[in-house]
């Protein structure tokens, strides 16, 4: 049947960028918060979740765009998440073989990908409605989007807390961290201010549209 | 570890390293559902069964695969486990309590692909606890999750009532609530350990 | 869609997720094989950088299970106990043994392994392994120099009755450190210094007298 | 242990809240009642009282005598009206009230020629009649509640039989600032007083009758006790003077020690309250036949020359009573009722009516009129703790601000709220809470949707 | 264990989860299968979800259960704008069904500028607590408190204050909702639909000069426009002009030429107001004095 | 009379007791005067240059979010002198002014303006602020020096004036310097936690020993509680409560052991318990409405910092234990709400 969402979309930049910025999974979204939080005390840390994620996430989303027609409804989630828990395996393993430490540092979250709702939730909502190219194109801005909030977290939080930048010193030698940056009360502070300032800077946006008379971009 | 007593291991897991305000899991359904009283305590509690029904079928596979030699397998296992179960228990409730299914609804799903459901499942294999240890973990973090889920819940009706400024309306203030309850917590670190 | 469910035939389902956790199955094994070496090497040489560096002059390591009724070769897989890491020099001289051990933190267990030297009744060093303590301030028992310095040669010594150590391991506060015995804290992590002190005590009392009364064979398992 | 706390605490009160303003009674309590000159212009508005408004006897240009009935009852809760003067009808038209919209009034224009004698009289013997008819007697004198709510008095006295009254509670707390009629009456009509207590007995078949009296009027507690007998069923009792004393729930609990049941009536407990007024004009009123057609008001405030207990026609205007007793030239506030539960009137012509007991006139920059910062509520719980009705003003407060009224309704109680004020008297971030419980009620009662 | 075997294993064993998962599924399928028609979640999110209750539903939910059930037509929901409720309608298989724009129109014209204010009203800022507060103060007792009760209450920002406090509706966002019909005090809004062009724009009962001792555009009861309208179009009840719409195709502007003060009025097709040509000219732009 | 003005109309009550925000908060500051005046005595400048700093920087951090959010002046409601005090009194007298100041501005936009200011805050700001610090600069605020040192007036502690974002100046060196007998660093709480000495009651009664700048003087605090309880300023079950919550816990473990437990009036007068209870945990907007809540919500507080002292990891548990409660105090104002009037079961008719 003719269901009413199914429309087909067309591949474009706008597919890509829309996960950067106007769909971004953890600053609009809300969405895979918890490696945003746990893993970004530092931006090493931060990175490789960020690429691992995007890996998964691109993966499985083909996988499921292109198997789309052949699962039935009711096993629907479950074949996914089967999907998605054999490529987080594989990343798993693959972190471990190429450093323990970084395996260590990541703690169980490489393996909490698969419960990483971006995942499901672009599963759901995109890969299993759409073709594989747009599919693909689109998780990749998802992944990008999701790697750049964990960035924006990791380097606040790796500066103000440690005085380092992906290890290096960047503060005076004389300075004092903040430790409650990597503690788990910044993780919710930093991505709170980061909200707060977007919403700061939508709500001057939408203030400048008023004043000049025109109407703010809602319909 | 074998050693820990079970009342040590559910205060650590109800507060001290409490799921939500301390190890970051579960915090999409934490910021998504705590806007009610109400549905607060039923996530909660919805959470609470669901981490017992997953502590324990997760012991029983770590059992199996480890017989079988096959522990690779054991994070596709584990969650496609718990998926299912969860997925049985949504229908179960649907078709029993339909009452019950529309305050739960749509959290059934969301805590299916919750990191702390997985979490725990995977933690206790780490921490190598026996399955009454296992049991008790569960336990605490389904009460810890749902004791953040409630205080949080409180905080925000509570604000809802408030002249919160524009700007910080809605997830940045969410957000901010967490970190100070997380703040908050922090007075529990070290609690049942053996100090001075 | 809405009859979805009696008109899908469960076969359909069944065969769907049947293959593709058959699909899963065959692709996490080719992974986990292939991956398999390259994780253990690294193991190793992880643990061995750890057992080296707790056990100073230390380039050889045996795994050992140590038990009440004797020891055997990791390898071997029998008998009761728990494994240790024997360390040899060049010379195939037993330098001390690496131990695992652990103890409640201020916010969670620290895990750490230390050397314990049977020829002094000493510890000689300890590493790290796992934490969640403060930054900047539980963390510094992992680094910090003046707290290392306590486990260069710390003492445990056997009681007579061979059933545990003449003194215990103790933490002390800050600069009160008086007994060789004794772990000078650091100030400002008593918590963290404590579990330190603790993990070594608990581990010491139980496994230096089988250590002692099996020196002989832990100097042997080298050949 | 108990009588020690009792020392503390000597006169019986009610459980929970109350609050005790400055009285500002001192300038008229031991002012007797007095008569004033009849107004050129009567006003008799045909809704005074609860329930269905009278239908008018008299036709315009009509001449009518003081103490004719010109309106009669429509209906079992309605009463009829009494013309207050003798003179000639000058219009049934709208005519402003204390409540604010226009409505129907009967305006006589007061002859200046007339003795203003009550010829309309038919002396009976109370005693002797049945119960039915002393409540036709009752209705036919067109006696509301005087202690403000002028809810008819007849329809409390015809208590269904499976509720027999078995009580009489007579209110002479006169808890509101300001007020002294009451007191007044209970030292000058209480004869009439005790006669109207008798005719309710006999009509209720009550077999005791409580008069509960603040304890800072206790010359009429003894002026009231000298004319009782030791052991008779009629028995005074002084209470704690604290706001809203006076209220019947609280009045009831303070003395019987029980409390209405939520949504029920004094009925439930087999008790009926009664204003001392009330009692003393059916003891006058009734023996002579008569209708209701005065009353006491206290005339008082910072802004009033001659403040005092007036005798007033029904239907006077205020502005004419302002002018015989004088306001000062600042003054811009007039309120009908007490200061804590009365109606500030929005233009002179209003007529005092049965239910208006004092008239009090605040003059601009009187301390209680300066203009306060609103804060947002801090949570200080002191409207909680003097809520009479153990309601949470806090809580209703701000949900009242956030329009939520069908909350403020299911779970928090708000229709039990009666409007006396406290909470808003000592809220610290001076919020109105009183007026938004008002605005709540309204609007849970026109739109009963909302409350769901 | 050989390599290949190790395979075997594991690919047998993730094959034996799969289909067991699955067999459990197709039987609690079965037994638990819980019938509910999907569409009505489909309708339901193509819905605004504003749960206004202008399509007389209470909320937007059981408006999309008896759009499914085809109890009523798409198009009584005045919030969704005519393309979603057409996909709708296409996608349930029925017609949209015609349904004639409604707004909410304001039964007083007495703008500060022109009604006499008796009382000075101290408080909050609400209609609904000054008509408490001996009626709110205005010298007709009927009219606009102005204090935007309505306004707030709109959820569609379809109501803004004037400069002379009165409120006006923006017909384009009514939605015919009905908010501030329950909202006001004075119950001066209602809805009619935009077909209704004569209008009342007063509530005053009172008669000639005691009417116009209050406000400027008062309703006077002259009966100019009821002698002038078509025998039972118009009649003056209460000293009201009161218009039958059950008549509404007698109604023409002749109606309004003679009002004197301006009280009834023509709305255009936009609900922009004509006012007839012996109609007072008030050019005055402040308020009237308190008094 | 009324002659060409327009009488004016309001709703009743007509009464207004005088009693408003501003004065109560003006009256808490007043309580809080003699308790910095002794802190100032106690631990000289730095303790005064501590004070101005946290309540100049909370005043200003008030002004500018009041000015962003269009709300006026909200200076004038003095409640936020008051979280500048409170601050300075619970945070160690030689605490760097940088940090100090950090903690000010915290307390104020995230523990009070991001929700709109006062009356909407979900936490005692100033414990926010303060919880905030402890977990950003944890070895400074948990550095001690010693009161009445001499030469306290001319001098600050070293630390006090360390540059914005450094770390603080050693202290230890100075300390040894000043030569003071057994001065070891150690908060009577600490001591009996990890050392089980017990300083005596008196001592801790009449101030004197080491800790925050304003926790010392229990005479004072209880007696400015005192003053503010009997003007009905602050709600006296929440006090009793923690107090009593507190003696509920530590009571049976002291009989049970009295060498390992502290006695109830140790508990009640050291650390911050004082301080604590009488004006932090008093602090009405996070705390319950309804008068069974406030009880119980001081309880709470009263049994969480126990717990936290003798079990956690730490040896100062007020400022977590407000904190939990001040979080919980929602849930506990929800199951507390007052019986209604009539609800009641019926007491038994006394008549
Ligand atoms: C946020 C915070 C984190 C802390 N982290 C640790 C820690 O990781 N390890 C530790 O031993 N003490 C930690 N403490 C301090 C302890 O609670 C306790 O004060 C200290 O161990 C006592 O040591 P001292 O007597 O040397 O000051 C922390 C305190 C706070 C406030
Ligand atoms: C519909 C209605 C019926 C009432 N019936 C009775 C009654 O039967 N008996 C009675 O004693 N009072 C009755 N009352 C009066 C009230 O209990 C109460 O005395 C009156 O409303 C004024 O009380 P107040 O001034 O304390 O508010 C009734 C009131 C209403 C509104
Ligand atoms: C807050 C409040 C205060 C009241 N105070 C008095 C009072 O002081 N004296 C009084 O007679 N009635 C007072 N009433 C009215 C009584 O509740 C009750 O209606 C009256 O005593 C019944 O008698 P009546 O019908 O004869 O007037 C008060 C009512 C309320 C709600
Ligand atoms: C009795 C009392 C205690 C107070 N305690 C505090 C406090 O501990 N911390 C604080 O920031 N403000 C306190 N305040 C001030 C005020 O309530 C506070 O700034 C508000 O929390 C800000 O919304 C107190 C006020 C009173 C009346
Ligand atoms: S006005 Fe209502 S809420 Fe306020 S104290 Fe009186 S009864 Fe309670
Ligand atoms: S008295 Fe006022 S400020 Fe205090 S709790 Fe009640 S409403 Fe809030
Ligand atoms: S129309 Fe009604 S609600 Fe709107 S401003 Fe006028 S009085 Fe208020
Ligand atoms: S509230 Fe009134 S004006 Fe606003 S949409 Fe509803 S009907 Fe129209
Ligand atoms: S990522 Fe953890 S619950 Fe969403």
């Amino acid at each position: 049947m003719a269901t009413l969402r199914h429309q087909q979309e067309k591949l474009g930049l706008d597919t890509f960028l829309r996960g950067l910025w106007e769909e971004n999974p953890v600053f609009v979204m809300l969405l895979g918060m918890c490696p945003v939080l746990a893993v970004t005390n530092s931006t090493m840390n931060a990175i490789a979740m960020g690429l691992a994620t995007t890996f998964v996430l691109v993966a499985s989303s083909g996988l499921i765009s292109l198997l789309r027609n052949l699962i039935p409804k009711q096993v629907r989630i479950a074949s996914y998440i089967v999907i998605i828990a054999t490529f987080v395996t594989v990343v798993d393993y693959a972190i471990q073989a190429i450093s323990l430490d970084l395996y260590n540092a990541l703690g169980a979250f490489i393996q909490l990908i698969v419960a990483n709702c971006v995942i499901l939730g672009r599963a759901e909502a995109y890969a299993s409605k759409q073709r594989l190219h747009t599919t693909l194109v689109n998780s990749l801005g998802m992944g990008a989007g999701f790697t750049v909030a964990l960035l924006a977290l990791g380097t606040v939080r790796e500066v103000l807390g440690n005085g380092t930048l992906l290890g290096f010193q960047v503060m005076p030698a004389n300075f004092e961290p903040w430790v409650v940056m990597i503690l788990p009360p910044g993780g919710f502070f930093v991505l709170g201010s980061w909200l707060l300032l977007f919403a700061y800077i939508r709500q001057r946006q939408d203030q400048r549209v008023l004043e000049k008379g025109g109407v703010s971009d809602a319909r | 570890m074998q050693g820990e007593s079970l009342g040590f291991i559910f205060l650590n897991a109800a507060v001290v390293n409490n799921f939500v305000l301390a190890l970051f899991l579960g915090i999409c359904p934490f910021l998504g559902v705590s806007a009610k009283k109400e549905t607060a305590w039923n996530m909660g509690l919805a959470t609470l069964f669901v981490m017992l029904v997953s502590s324990v079928s997760a012991y029983g596979i770590n059992w199996l695969l480890t017989e079988l030699d096959l522990m690779f397998l054991r994070l596709i296992c584990y969650i496609a486990v718990i998926a299912s179960a969860v997925q049985l228990v949504e229908m179960f409730i649907k078709k029993f309590s339909p009452s019950l299914f529309r305050s739960l609804g749509i959290f059934l799903p969301l805590i299916t692909t919750n990191c702390a459901i997985l979490g725990l499942a995977l933690f206790q294999t780490a921490k190598e606890y026996d399955f009454l240890q296992s049991v008790v973990y569960a336990l605490g973090a389904g009460v810890g999750f749902t004791l953040a889920l409630l205080l949080m819940s409180g905080l925000r009706e509570k604000l809802e009532l408030a002249e919160v400024p524009a700007v910080s309306q809605g997830a940045a203030m969410s957000l901010m609530l967490a970190g100070l309850l997380s703040l908050a917590f922090m007075g529990f670190a070290g609690l049942g350990g053996s100090h001075g | 869609m809405m009859q979805a469910a009696p008109s899908t035939p469960g076969f359909r389902m069944i065969r769907t997720l049947g293959a593709i956790a058959m699909l899963s199955g065959l692709l996490v094994v080719l992974v986990f094989r292939w991956t398999e070496p390259i994780i253990a090497e690294n193991q190793r040489i992880a643990i061995e950088k750890a057992v080296f560096q707790v056990v100073p002059g230390a380039t050889r390591r045996v795994d050992v299970v140590l038990g009440a009724d004797g020891i055997a070769l990791a390898t071997d897989a029998a008998g009761e106990g728990e494994t240790v890491y024997a360390a040899f020099d060049e010379q195939g001289k037993l330098k001390g043994i690496a131990l695992a051990a652990g103890a409640q933190g201020y916010q969670d267990v620290v895990k750490l392994l230390y050397g314990y030297d049977p020829a002094c009744s000493c510890i000689r060093g300890i590493k790290i392994l796992k934490m969640t303590e403060t930054p900047g301030l539980g963390d510094k028992i992992a680094f910090d120099p003046g707290f290392l310095r306590n486990f260069e040669a710390l003492s445990a010594v056997v009681n007579a009755s061979g059933d545990g150590l003449t003194n215990p391991i103790e933490a002390v506060k800050h600069g009160h450190k008086q007994f060789a015995w004794e772990v000078d804290a650091i100030s400002g992590a008593t918590i963290s210094s404590v579990a330190v002190a603790n993990a070594l005590n608990r581990s010491m009392q139980r496994m230096a007298p089988l250590i002692q009364r099996h020196r002989d064979a832990l100097g042997e398992v080298v050949r | 242990m108990m009588r020690l706390l009792n020392l503390f605490r000597r006169h019986k009160t009610f459980s929970h809240g109350g609050i005790h303003p400055l009285e500002y009674k001192e300038r008229t309590a031991g002012l007797a009642i007095r008569r004033l000159p009849f107004a050129p212009r009567i006003v008799v508005p045909l809704a005074q009282h609860k329930g269905a408004p009278a239908v008018p006897l008299v036709t315009v240009g009509q001449q009518v005598v003081r103490g004719e009935p010109i309106a009669g009852a429509d209906g079992h809760v309605s009463v009829p009206m009494h013309a207050p003067a003798t003179g000639r009808i000058a219009a049934i038209d709208l005519w402003p009230t204390a409540e604010g919209p226009k409505a129907p009034a009967i305006v006589i224009e007061v002859s200046q020629a007339a003795n203003q004698a009550v010829l309309y009289d038919e002396p009976v013997d109370v005693l002797a009649l049945s119960p039915e008819e002393i409540v036709q007697a009752v209705k036919d004198a067109g006696l509301v509640g005087l202690g403000g709510a002028a809810f008819p008095s007849h329809v409390k006295l015809a208590a269904p039989p499976d509720k027999p009254i078995r009580t009489l509670l007579i209110n002479g707390c006169e808890c509101e600032p300001y007020l002294t009629c009451d007191h007044r009456v209970m030292l000058e009509k209480t004869d009439a007083l005790l006669h109207g207590i008798r005719i309710v007995m006999h009509a209720t078949g009550a077999d005791r009758a409580l008069i509960g009296v603040e304890d800072n009027k206790m010359d009429a507690v003894r002026a009231i006790a000298d004319k009782l007998p030791d052991d008779g069923p009629i028995s005074v009792h002084a209470v704690e003077a604290k706001y809203p004393q006076g209220a019947e729930k609280m009045l009831i609990e303070s003395l019987l020690g029980e409390q209405i049941p939520e949504g029920g009536l004094p009925l439930d407990l087999g008790v009926a309250v009664y204003n001392v007024g009330t009692l003393a004009q059916m003891g006058e009123l009734l023996p002579l036949g008569r209708g209701l057609i005065e009353r006491v008001v206290t005339v008082s405030g910072p802004a009033v020359v001659h403040p005092g207990n007036y005798l007033v026609p029904i239907g006077t205007p205020v502005g004419f009573l302002l002018q015989q007793v004088g306001a000062d030239a600042a003054a811009n506030e007039v309120i009908l009722g007490g200061p804590m539960m009365g109606m500030t009137v929005a233009s002179l012509d209003v007529p005092v009516t049965k239910g208006v007991s004092g008239i009090v006139v605040y003059a601009a920059g009187d301390a209680d009129q300066q203009p306060r910062t609103v804060y947002p509520c801090i949570k200080c719980s002191r409207c909680v703790e003097v809520c009479p009705m153990h309601l949470n003003p806090s809580m209703l407060g701000q949900l009242a601000q956030k329009r939520e009224y069908g909350r403020m309704e299911h779970e928090h109680h708000l229709s039990q709220c009666f409007e006396c004020g406290c909470c808003a008297y000592v809220c610290p971030s001076n919020i109105p809470l009183t007026q938004y419980f008002r605005i709540a009620k309204a609007i849970n009662r026109e739109t009963p949707t909302v409350a769901v | 264990m050989s390599s290949l075997q190790f395979v075997g294993v594991a690919v047998a064993f993730m094959s034996a989860l799969g289909v067991v998962l699955a067999s459990i599924l197709v039987v609690a399928n079965r037994w638990l299968f819980v019938l509910e028609d999907p569409r009505i979640d489909d309708v339901e999110d193509l819905l605004p979800k504003a749960n206004c209750g202008a399509c007389g539903t209470p909320g937007c939910r059981p408006f999309a259960e008896k759009l499914v059930k085809g109890e009523v037509d798409p198009g009584l929901c005045t919030v969704n704008s005519k393309d979603t409720n057409q996909i709708i309608a296409n996608f349930l298989g029925v017609q949209l069904g015609t349904h004639e724009k409604r707004v909410a129109r304001l039964a007083c014209a007495g703008g500060a500028h022109v009604a006499y204010i008796r009382a000075s009203y101290a408080g909050l800022g609400s209609c609904r607590g000054a008509s408490l507060v001996a009626g709110g103060g205005k010298g007709c007792a009927w009219g606009c408190l102005g204090m935007g009760d309505c306004a707030t209450v709109c959820t569609f920002d379809a109501i803004h204050m004037d400069r002379h406090g009165l409120p006006v509706v923006d017909a384009d966002k009514c939605t015919a909702c009905g908010d501030c019909v329950d909202v006001c005090p004075k119950d001066l809004f209602e809805i009619h639909p935009v077909s209704h062009r004569l209008w009342v724009a007063c509530r005053n009962r009172e008669f000639g000069d005691a009417a116009e001792a209050q406000c400027e555009v008062i309703c006077t009861a002259c009966e100019r426009c009821a002698v002038d309208s078509p025998e039972g179009l118009i009649t003056i009840r209460n000293n009201l002009a009161v218009i039958d719409y059950g008549k509404n195709r007698l109604a023409s502007k002749v109606a309004i030429e003679r009002c004197p003060t301006g009280a009834i009025v023509w709305r255009e097709p936009d609900e922009s107001v004509i006012k007839g040509r012996d109609a007072r000219k008030i050019i005055r732009k402040t308020a009237l004095p308190v008094g | 009379m009324f002659k060409g003005k327009p009488v004016e109309i309001r709703t009743a009550p007509h009464l207004k007791r005088p009693q408003g925000v501003d004065e109560i908060m003006r009256n808490v500051v007043y309580a809080l005067l003699p308790i910095a005046g002794f802190s100032v005595w106690q631990f000289g400048i730095s303790s005064l240059a501590l004070i101005v700093t946290t309540t100049l920087v909370a005043m200003l951090t008030e002004r500018l979010f009041s000015h962003l959010s269009g709300r006026g002046n909200t200076l004038k409601d003095w409640s936020v002198v008051i979280t500048g005090i409170l601050l300075a009194l619970t945070l160690p007298p030689g605490f760097p002014l940088w940090m100090a100041a950090v903690a000010a501005f915290v307390a104020v936009a995230l523990g009070k303006a991001l929700f709109g200011g006062l009356g909407y805050n979900v936490m005692n700001p100033a414990l926010v602020g303060r919880a905030f610090v402890q977990a950003a600069f944890p070895v400074a605020i948990t550095t001690w020096t010693p009161a009445f040192a001499p030469g306290r007036f001319t001098e600050f502690v070293p630390s006090t004036l360390t540059l914005p974002f450094m770390k603080p100046n050693p202290v230890g060196e100075w300390i040894v310097g000043l030569n003071i007998d057994g001065f070891t660093g150690a908060t009577p709480l600490a001591m009996q936690k990890f050392q089980h000495i017990f300083v005596s009651t008196t001592d801790l009664f009449l101030g004197g020993v080491v800790g925050s700048s304003g926790e010392a003087p229990a005479l004072l605090i209880l007696l400015g509680g005192l003053y503010l309880a009997a003007r009905r300023m602050l709600d006296w079950r929440i006090p009793v409560g923690v107090f009593a919550g507190a003696a509920a816990v530590v009571l049976p473990l002291w009989l049970y052991d009295s060498f390992t437990y502290p006695s109830p009036l140790f508990v009640w007068f050291s650390g911050g318990l004082m301080l604590g209870a009488w004006f932090m945990a008093s602090d009405m907007i996070a705390s319950p409405v309804t008068p069974l809540g406030a009880f119980v919500y001081g309880a709470l507080i009263g049994v969480l910092t126990v717990v936290i002292r003798l079990f956690g990891g730490l040896s100062e548990g007020v400022m977590y234990a407000i904190l939990l409660a001040n979080a919980a105090s929602p849930l506990i104002a929800s199951i507390t709400q007052p019986r209604v009037y009539g609800q009641a079961r019926r007491q038994g008719g006394r008549a």
